[in-house]
């Protein structure tokens, strides 16, 4: 059961994504493109917050993860800084990958998280390694493994959510179903409506949940998790909810109608935590407010700290930490 | 009548002409309908022709690049393209193990061709950057070609889709609007298997192509100021190769610096300086020097990539060495 | 409904089959192996018949299929010969591969059939290209896409499978579930038990049928083709039964349990197509025996036939070859 | 103490050894487990070792590669097998994205070995015989090793396991149980990045690895016979290369062969002769000859395979020409 604690954290941390990202944003469409700020662009969670939040809020001190690419919130609940963030984005020195990747292209081992590549899907056949190897050595930990609509139309996402289920690997596969992939809707992806509808394919359990209510979220993946660590195999778990920006900072998502972002912003992940903690007594506008003023702060903060540091410089080391010694 | 047109334009008029001159020419992958491809190279194309001749694909580029083949098979021209080149390492059974050895085996044409947006100087790191030409061009029943300007990006398309097999067509993305030049509005082929003469020179020929390309101009340009008067040789067909070509444009300076984006450890350079040691032995007056990206993978940051990619230094010195020999 | 002429040419097939591979089993046990007969080893369908000829006997004349290794009853009845089959598993002039590929590696576009490759699945996804072509040229045609319960675990499959749900592609998949996987039972394959069950993640409809009873086979594909035919898209047919060989024949299948084996026996076939027409008063043992005795007298004939063929010889044509003109 | 044993059991004795040594070394593929590898070569190894440290996985390569990621990561040191070298092209992304580039992007080491079986002379055609070593030696972040006796066999894989970054040990699977040499009983190392000398010679030197050293010792043994001396390296490490090494036993000779079994255009043998005229262009006295397969897929049948091969005939005349140079 959730906490008020609880309750008011994961509040937090849906300012704090949406903060930062917005930033990003505006930074992307305000900076002197000859001599950036952010290099290239940003891929952002806005809208969709609740669903990297909520499910990351489940996991225990020795879970791990295998973010996608608006797992923005998942990073800051797992203990990167938005200043590390800044300095990914930035490409400068102290950037969680040196500069030598950009924007969402992170992870740590630190962390307990995997470090995203690319290539949609991808990173799901590693989570289940993680999964493998917790298993293999007796420990009762589970992994987060996080892709999107599109990514499931992916061979590899088949082979993982098959391989992870005939060996009971504790893993919990967590879709976030924004309806978009660029700009191709959810309907030109796949003809099924739920995507968790193909858990049954793998003889994995699965549920559906509103990706933009935080605590539902998680519920589910707390369960979900739950059942991994008790040695009962994965399952899956599809958020539903809308990528309520374009697909990168610099796409303007004229595709989408513009009913479907009406309807969604209805549904706003913040809005809605603020309602559910107003309901239920904990929290009021005035909290809510000085959350996300301290939280500009914070922001403001960290951003004259990344500035400080250096752009990256390549040196022998470019060559050397090719390989681990 | 010939207009300038920027590369990308000549690749969307390629597409367009060659799809409206016949109706087995199609072209479908990845956001490429309406919304244009992320590049916006096929903007508007949907609107102008046949239904189901643009058409844009679930997220799945080994079923993209299957469908290719199939529908080759049944006499089709299909044009599937890899939205990055990076991402065709996800479909590389069906390029190379599919397609590749199909008419061989069984007699059947795939006339198929595949257009791979391909190399980095965009600072978007090792996922969208990478030139990956030299696996393909080791893999027999292949094509691959690889334009440097507006016209043979046309031309060698136009000659891609009429070809019957299939040709991966490696795009250069970072020139789609920065590379212009005089394009004829009529169709023409540019015909595999022929080198391009960029400029003649008298002391040394730099053997390059694509991205690299305007680099060895510039490098000429800086060479001549020194009264070096180097010849510039686009490859761009480099399977096949016109190996006759080569050596012959090789025997006039008898120096030669063979460049390329990709990185020089096992890259196509090898084929080229290994060609030309063993065919035109007795008129090397100097080592062939081979000049391309470090064996690194690509990095992020701008300042890393400049260092990562060939520089015109590189050159300059390669030059100078070769002319003190 | 199938006619009387119909279901004996259908048990013609299975005979055919089983005489032929019967053959391959024992020549390659019997023959020299420093001059051997047969090149490598044979890959075989005994006791799983049924799918093969049940499935291609539901095709229409103009309808394509992709076959999978042990679809020799399909091949037969789409037109090749036993003597083709056998130059192909000789390796011999007039072989439909030339030599270039041996035994199962086969198909030829005059028959409707694509041309097998090793990698497992990788023939759903031009399958669905040949099925696109039909549609994009607005023809009713089908296609059928053989694969196995352990190609079934590979990314492309699901690829294939989604790719032909969203556009609805006229393809049957058909499921040949012979319960192993070289020395794998499909227990650690996956942890359904039935593979059909993942039609529902495709939104796409699926039937299981007894693999064993060549009529319902037909049956089943039959109807699904016609979905598939009038428009409504594709859909999967699950055959159970059992591979009653080794993987290959050099293979003695030690792994299965004897009374695996012994249960599934019972279910030959051979012996449930007799048994069905002998209680629907189509044919008796006398009949029977001469179908075996004929097809017995044919491939001796054939055999003759085909070991007068030349081994095939290499020269220019293995580079011209390569590539089609 | 040293004994014979074949290439086969060399490495089946390291991987033994291994898991014995180190809990975390484990293997995992398809059909590896009780039925000890469709090769054998991991016989009964899993009654030799702790539960899990020797698993049979489901069909799917890219998950099974997506697993060692994920358990190197971990802190296991996994040992995948890939059935058949061929077979990697369809988990190509998991190599050449996920595994190659992740230490230079977050400094995090991947310590785990695939293991390939590679290379042809063995009459099965094109999707069971292919050398595609040059694919990874051209992606930083692997290293790529191929041993051509059995004391490399199991020192190179000794090394391979102990080593903190991804390996691909591509076994030359035809010589499983055709080359037999001494063998030391106790685990030992074989150092990456230095070549083998296999035998010394005065006239010329023929660079090689793999499948064809046997090929270069018999060439040796006939150039004798005419009074010619050749001298034999193994280069065996192909990434990292022993650039020294094969530079300094070049100065020795003056000529050189480069002889590998997978083909020749594009293939390895480009980087090496690409390397010697770099580097010692002065001390040629003659071009570098490479031999390689012709430009075909791996046709099937023996007469077509042996055409497709180097040859006795082209190491001979390749070294009549150096000689009369
Ligand atoms: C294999 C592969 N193909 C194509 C791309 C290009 N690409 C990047 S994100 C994206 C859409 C992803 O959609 P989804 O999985 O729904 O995630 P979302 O962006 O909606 O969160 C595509 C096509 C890619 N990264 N990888
Ligand atoms: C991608 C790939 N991996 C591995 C193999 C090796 N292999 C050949 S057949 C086979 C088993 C196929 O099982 P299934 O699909 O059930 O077909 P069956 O042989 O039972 O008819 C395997 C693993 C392969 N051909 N392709
Ligand atoms: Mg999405
Ligand atoms: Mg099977």
């Amino acid at each position: 059961m959730l906490t008020k604690e609880d309750k008011l954290k994961m509040y937090h941390y849906l300012v704090l994504t949406r903060t930062f990202e917005d930033w990003i944003f505006y930074i992307c469409h305000n900076q002197d493109q000859k001599n950036p700020m952010v290099i290239g662009k940003g891929y952002l969670s806005t809208g969709q917050e609740a669903i990297s939040v909520g499910a990351s809020y489940a996991m225990q001190e020795n879970d791990w993860m295998a973010p996608s690419h608006r797992d923005v919130g998942a990073h800051l609940l797992r203990g990167m800084s938005m200043k590390d963030l800044l300095l990914q984005y930035m490409g400068r020195e102290g950037s969680p990958t040196k500069g030598r990747d950009g924007n969402v292209h992170l992870g740590k081992s630190e962390l307990k998280s995997l470090a995203f590549i690319s290539h949609m899907g991808a990173m799901t056949a590693p989570a289940n390694g993680v999964a493998f190897a917790m298993k293999y050595k007796g420990e009762k930990n589970a992994v987060i493994s996080f892709y999107g609509d599109g990514a499931a139309q992916q061979g590899i996402v088949h082979e993982a959510l098959n391989y992870a289920a005939v060996q009971k690997l504790p893993v919990v596969f967590v879709i976030n179903n924004n309806r978009w992939a660029i700009s191709t809707p959810v309907s030109t992806q796949t003809s099924v409506e739920n995507l968790a509808d193909r858990a049954v394919g793998y003889g994995m359990p699965s549920s559906i949940c509103e990706g933009n209510n935080v605590y539902e979220v998680y519920d589910h993946v707390a369960s979900a998790l739950d059942r991994a660590r008790a040695g009962e195999g994965p399952s899956m778990v599809e958020c539903k909810s809308m990528r309520m920006s374009g697909h990168g900072t610099y796409d303007m998502a004229k595709y989408v109608p513009e009913e479907e972002f009406e309807e969604w912003k209805k549904k706003d992940p913040i809005k809605w935590a603020e309602r559910i903690l107003k309901e239920e007594g904990l929290a009021d506008d005035a909290y809510f407010e000085k959350v996300k003023a301290d939280i500009k702060e914070q922001l403001n903060k960290d951003i004259a700290e990344a500035v400080k540091h250096e752009q990256v410089r390549p040196g022998p080391q470019e060559l050397a930490d090719v390989y681990a010694e | 009548m010939t207009r300038e047109l920027f590369y990308a334009d000549a690749i969307r008029e390629a597409l367009l002409q060659e799809m409206q001159r016949d109706e087995n020419v199609y072209c479908f992958g990845e956001d490429i309908g309406d919304y244009g491809g992320v590049f916006g190279v096929t903007m508007g194309l949907i609107k102008e022709v046949r239904p189901m001749q643009v058409r844009s694909t679930p997220l799945s580029e080994a079923a993209i690049l299957g469908e290719a083949v199939g529908a080759a098979i049944y006499g089709l021209r299909p044009v599937p393209e890899i939205q990055f080149g990076d991402f065709i390492s996800v479909a590389m059974s069906q390029v190379v193990d599919l397609m590749a050895s199909y008419h061989y085996r069984v007699g059947t044409a795939l006339p198929l061709t595949i257009r791979i947006p391909s190399g980095g100087m965009l600072h978007i790191g090792n996922f969208h950057s990478n030139c990956w030409e030299n696996w393909f061009t080791h893999v027999p029943g292949l094509k691959v070609v690889v334009p440097s300007c507006a016209y043979d990006a046309k031309g060698l398309l136009v000659s891609a889709i009429r070809d019957n097999n299939p040709v991966l067509f490696f795009e250069q993305k970072r020139m789609y609007r920065v590379i212009k030049d005089e394009v004829p509005e009529e169709l023409y082929e540019v015909p595999f298997g022929q080198v391009r003469d960029v400029c003649d020179g008298d002391d040394l020929t730099i053997f390059s192509y694509g991205n690299m390309i305007p680099l060895a101009e510039e490098a000429a340009r800086e060479l001549e100021k020194k009264k070096i008067s180097a010849a510039i040789v686009d490859v761009r067909s480099l399977l096949p190769l016109d190996k006759d070509g080569i050596i012959e444009r090789f025997r006039r300076t008898k120096r030669a610096i063979v460049l390329h984006e990709a990185r020089t450890f096992s890259g196509f350079g090898g084929e080229i300086a290994s060609l030309l040691q063993e065919e035109a032995f007795d008129d090397m007056a100097a080592p062939i020097i081979r000049i391309g990206s470090i064996h690194t993978p690509v990095p992020m940051s701008p300042n890393l990539e400049k260092a990562y990619l060939p520089s015109l230094n590189q050159v300059l010195e390669a030059a100078d060495k070769l002319m003190r020999y």
